[in-house]
């Protein structure tokens, strides 16, 4: 059902954690349907220098956390920005028909902690 | 790696003894059950012992049972079969909440061809609602069909209250039980049901192979239709190694029941003690005394059942769960839903179904992996400390 | 003593090969193909691939094919489910008068639910009457099911006609192909059809495993409700080994159907040439030259079928007959009765149908035996020397 | 399916032949129904003397047939006339439920055949 990649990034994942100083925050998805993401980022000269998640979700959702912030990590906001789910899927290997929305749940993630980043930015 | 099958609910694995006795069915005396020559003769009383042996197993006369190709065929059965077959009497049909798809999605198909259909709700434990069943009845109620197992949650329902109520109105009762059948004692006039489902699978017998008791004198409509086999009400050549298999299985659970009954309880009491001693947050679902023997269901909070599952099967631990990335129609258990359990939680169901194959050390290496694998993925849960700013998210929307 | 099986129309031998694929799936990987796990998901895949297989065979896509418990399910579930699928559009059905019983039974059954059936009469050959199918055509036609090869009498119908005369009305085309999948070539868009059912076991596969093929955009109601087993078009546990020899079964037939056919032609070629010599009132049934290769079938006057299937299988030669004494139905064959053959007559009907597994040795043997067994009951009728006082008899009632 | 008596009559059947100068004939069946008996008998001093029987039908109707010959052989007509199924359902073993029919073609054909010599002395 899942590639290797996925399992291997769903049984060992990176990046996992809070960031308690994050300078922005995504949160994505709904327990309620199942998935549910949190990312955190940090950011230095417009480059995303850490970023964290915590997920609620089946083995599609972690890996796919796992894999997009190792993707992004080090990334300019706006590479991260051009991230599509695409690139996710071919990343990690292809998902089955009914997982593809995980990877959306990743970018969608992503772009609201990025978001939040230029809104908290904005505001000071 | 130790490997510990716990899925015995999606099916069982088959008793050697089983497979024995199928075997010289599929080449040696391979015939058609119906053909006059020898081989086809040994074919048709090899299928007449088989049909012999699951009466037996529910006290029910041979000529009162239909083979099938499964539970969910003989479900489907039952529900058109009796609904048709009671039509002129009235269109009024009860089903429980709690049904397994073979009962619940040909009922929603009925509904559009007429009948009425009413769903009996469950209180938090599973167990219908026998107030509410009282009261839906009417004079055009033909049929209620209640499992008398839950194969989910393992909740046992009371059919005996179901019949009797059933009994003022005239109405046929059908019952699921092919969670039920090998793992609690299972007799048509202890019941009193008129109609009654079973599939070798559940009980350590072949896939394909299953059966519908109908009481004598209760009309039934086929669904199946073909030459003379199964009395006419049947049709198909018939599958006579599974048959055969179907046979032997329920004869081994004739035989066996007493033990098996009290091995499965032991195991499962002691899995369900040590886990909620060792796991916080984490509840037994379905009833907690009024459940079939071997049957652990529980819901773990702040995680994932599909995760959860495979973190599990990693270790060589096979379970299933309720959650709806586990559903291939990603939706989370309707049966968890009936009974009260909001979907953030459904979402970290898991059923842990043991079989005769099971045994001590099979629990305690369950019990050591089991608290691992959930702390790790409370780990990477936003919600390891509690559910926090639930009243955000909305209803959930098919995906 | 030799022995020679010779009724491969009511079943096969299963090849060693095809028992060898299923083998695993019993015991060693024995879990519910629905199961994320890894043995679970390789059930997943066998059924898949199986399902590419007959695929391939019949030259649909995989996605076109809904696995069935067999011929007889496959075939009310195409009656039943196209005719309720098109019940908006109108409510006529057409048959042949020879189709087998696992269509004209649910053909019966629709009739009772209002909808209203034309039997197609056949010629003396058994071939449909296409002028009398285009007259029966209306607006209001929904479905026509024709046989693509009769089991009893082999004819090949010219299902190509029909399915051009259908097009005019805007009615689905089902062809019952259980008796052709493995005795002549079989393609979906050839055919032009719109729905194909097959039976593994008609074919060395195993029993209780049958497809349906339906066509992309062809709507189907299902017969069986469950899961979303089959794309929710039809429920219930796979049967991971049956399907696995299913496929199995059809990637044999894709793979030798030319060398099959010719050597049943062969066979069945001198099998007929040398009865008819050695022989008297001896009658070819069904199509002289349009007939499934390896298929000889026979009226032989003035004895009985079963007796002569059963002094025949005294000598190890097993064969079926459609006389009355041979059904269990007590009821002479329907389709001899449609090609316009008198009772008396059909009591002496007798069918060979032989497989890839019959050699020259085997013909050679049922060539020595036939005849001598034919004169010996001949020894036994008081019809030996001819048909006496037949307008003494009136019609048969039933026993 | 049938009895191994049953088989054996029918393999090897006794009686079976014509009478060209029967006393009595009994025809009984329909060889449009599948089973149709001729009963020849040659009577000696109310006596079956000689019985003889030609059949087209399944085993059943001719393993009938050679048992009931065997049993009325020598016997007086009365006798035979009292013979019952049952008697021949017994001798033979049993049949299977839809061949029971066959053993009441056996008594029908032995009373026409009674008849048939009663009525053709009569005569004389
Ligand atoms: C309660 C219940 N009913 C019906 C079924 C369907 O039976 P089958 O899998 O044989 O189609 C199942 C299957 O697990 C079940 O648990
Ligand atoms: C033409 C035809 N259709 C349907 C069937 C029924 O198939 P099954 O035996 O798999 O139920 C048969 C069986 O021999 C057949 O010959």
């Amino acid at each position: 059902m899942y590639s290797q990649k996925v399992m291997e990034h769903f049984m060992n994942p990176k990046n996992v954690g809070e960031i308690p100083d994050a300078d922005g925050i995504g949160i994505e998805g709904n327990p309620v349907c199942g998935d549910m993401m949190y990312l955190f980022i940090k950011v230095k000269d417009d480059r995303i220098e850490d970023i964290k998640f915590k997920t609620f979700g089946c083995a599609a959702a972690i890996a796919v956390s796992s894999i997009l912030t190792e993707m992004v990590k080090g990334k300019s906001l706006q590479e991260a920005l051009s991230l599509t789910k695409e690139d996710i899927l071919r990343e990690i290997g292809g998902l089955p028909s009914q997982k593809v929305h995980c990877s959306v749940l990743g970018i969608e993630a992503l772009r609201k902690a990025i978001d939040d980043f230029k809104a908290k930015k904005g505001a000071k | 790696m130790r490997e510990v099958y716990l899925d015995n609910m999606a099916t069982t694995l088959l008793d050697e003894r089983v497979l024995e006795k199928m075997w010289p069915y599929f080449r040696e005396n391979f015939a058609n059950a119906l053909s006059p020559y020898p081989m086809g003769v040994k074919a048709r009383e090899a299928v007449e012992l088989a049909r012999e042996e699951v009466a037996k197993l529910i006290g029910a006369s041979p000529s009162e049972l239909i083979f099938t190709s499964g539970g969910t065929e003989a479900n489907n059965f039952a529900l058109r079969g009796l609904a048709y077959a009671n039509r002129k009497k009235g269109n009024h049909i009860i089903v429980s909440a709690v049904e397994h798809h073979s009962i619940t999605n040909p009922a929603r198909a009925l509904e559009k061809e007429g009948f009425e259909v009413t769903f009996v709700p469950v209180d938090r434990y599973g167990v219908i609602d026998l107030n509410f069943l009282e009261r839906a009845l009417r004079e055009e109620t033909i049929l209620i069909s209640i499992q008398l197992a839950n194969p989910e949650v393992g909740t046992i329902q009371p059919i005996e209250e179901v019949v009797k109520l059933a009994s003022k109105v005239g109405a046929v009762v059908h019952t699921d039980c092919v969670a039920a059948i090998g793992r609690m004692e299972v007799k048509v006039d202890k019941l009193g049901v008129h109609s009654l489902s079973l599939s070798a699978h559940i009980f350590y017998g072949p896939k394909g192979a299953g059966a519908l008791y109908v009481k004598r004198g209760v009309r039934i409509q086929p669904l199946i239709y073909g030459g003379i086999q199964e009395g006419g009400r049947r049709g198909g050549t018939e599958n006579v190694p599974a048959i055969v298999g179907l046979g032997e299985a329920a004869r081994l659970v004739r035989e066996n029941l007493p033990q098996w009954k009290s091995h499965l309880s032991d195991l499962s009491m002691k899995l369900i003690k040590n886990l909620q001693e060792k796991v916080e947050h984490l509840h037994l679902t379905g009833h907690p005394e009024k459940r079939l023997p071997g049957h652990a269901s529980f819901i773990v909070e702040f995680i994932e059942g599909e995760a959860l599952l495979l973190m599990l099967a990693h270790r060589g631990i096979y379970v299933s769960s309720g959650s709806t990335c586990t559903s291939k129609a990603l939706k989370a258990s309707p049966v968890l839903s009936a009974m009260g359990y909001p979907a953030h939680l459904i979402q970290g169901s898991i059923l842990m179904a043991l079989s005769k194959y099971n045994n001590e050390e099979d629990i305690d290496y369950v019990v050591s992996e089991f608290p691992q694998v959930v702390s790790r993925l409370r780990e990477l849960s936003p919600f390891k400390e509690g559910w926090k700013d639930m009243d955000k998210w909305g209803a959930c929307a098919p995906h």
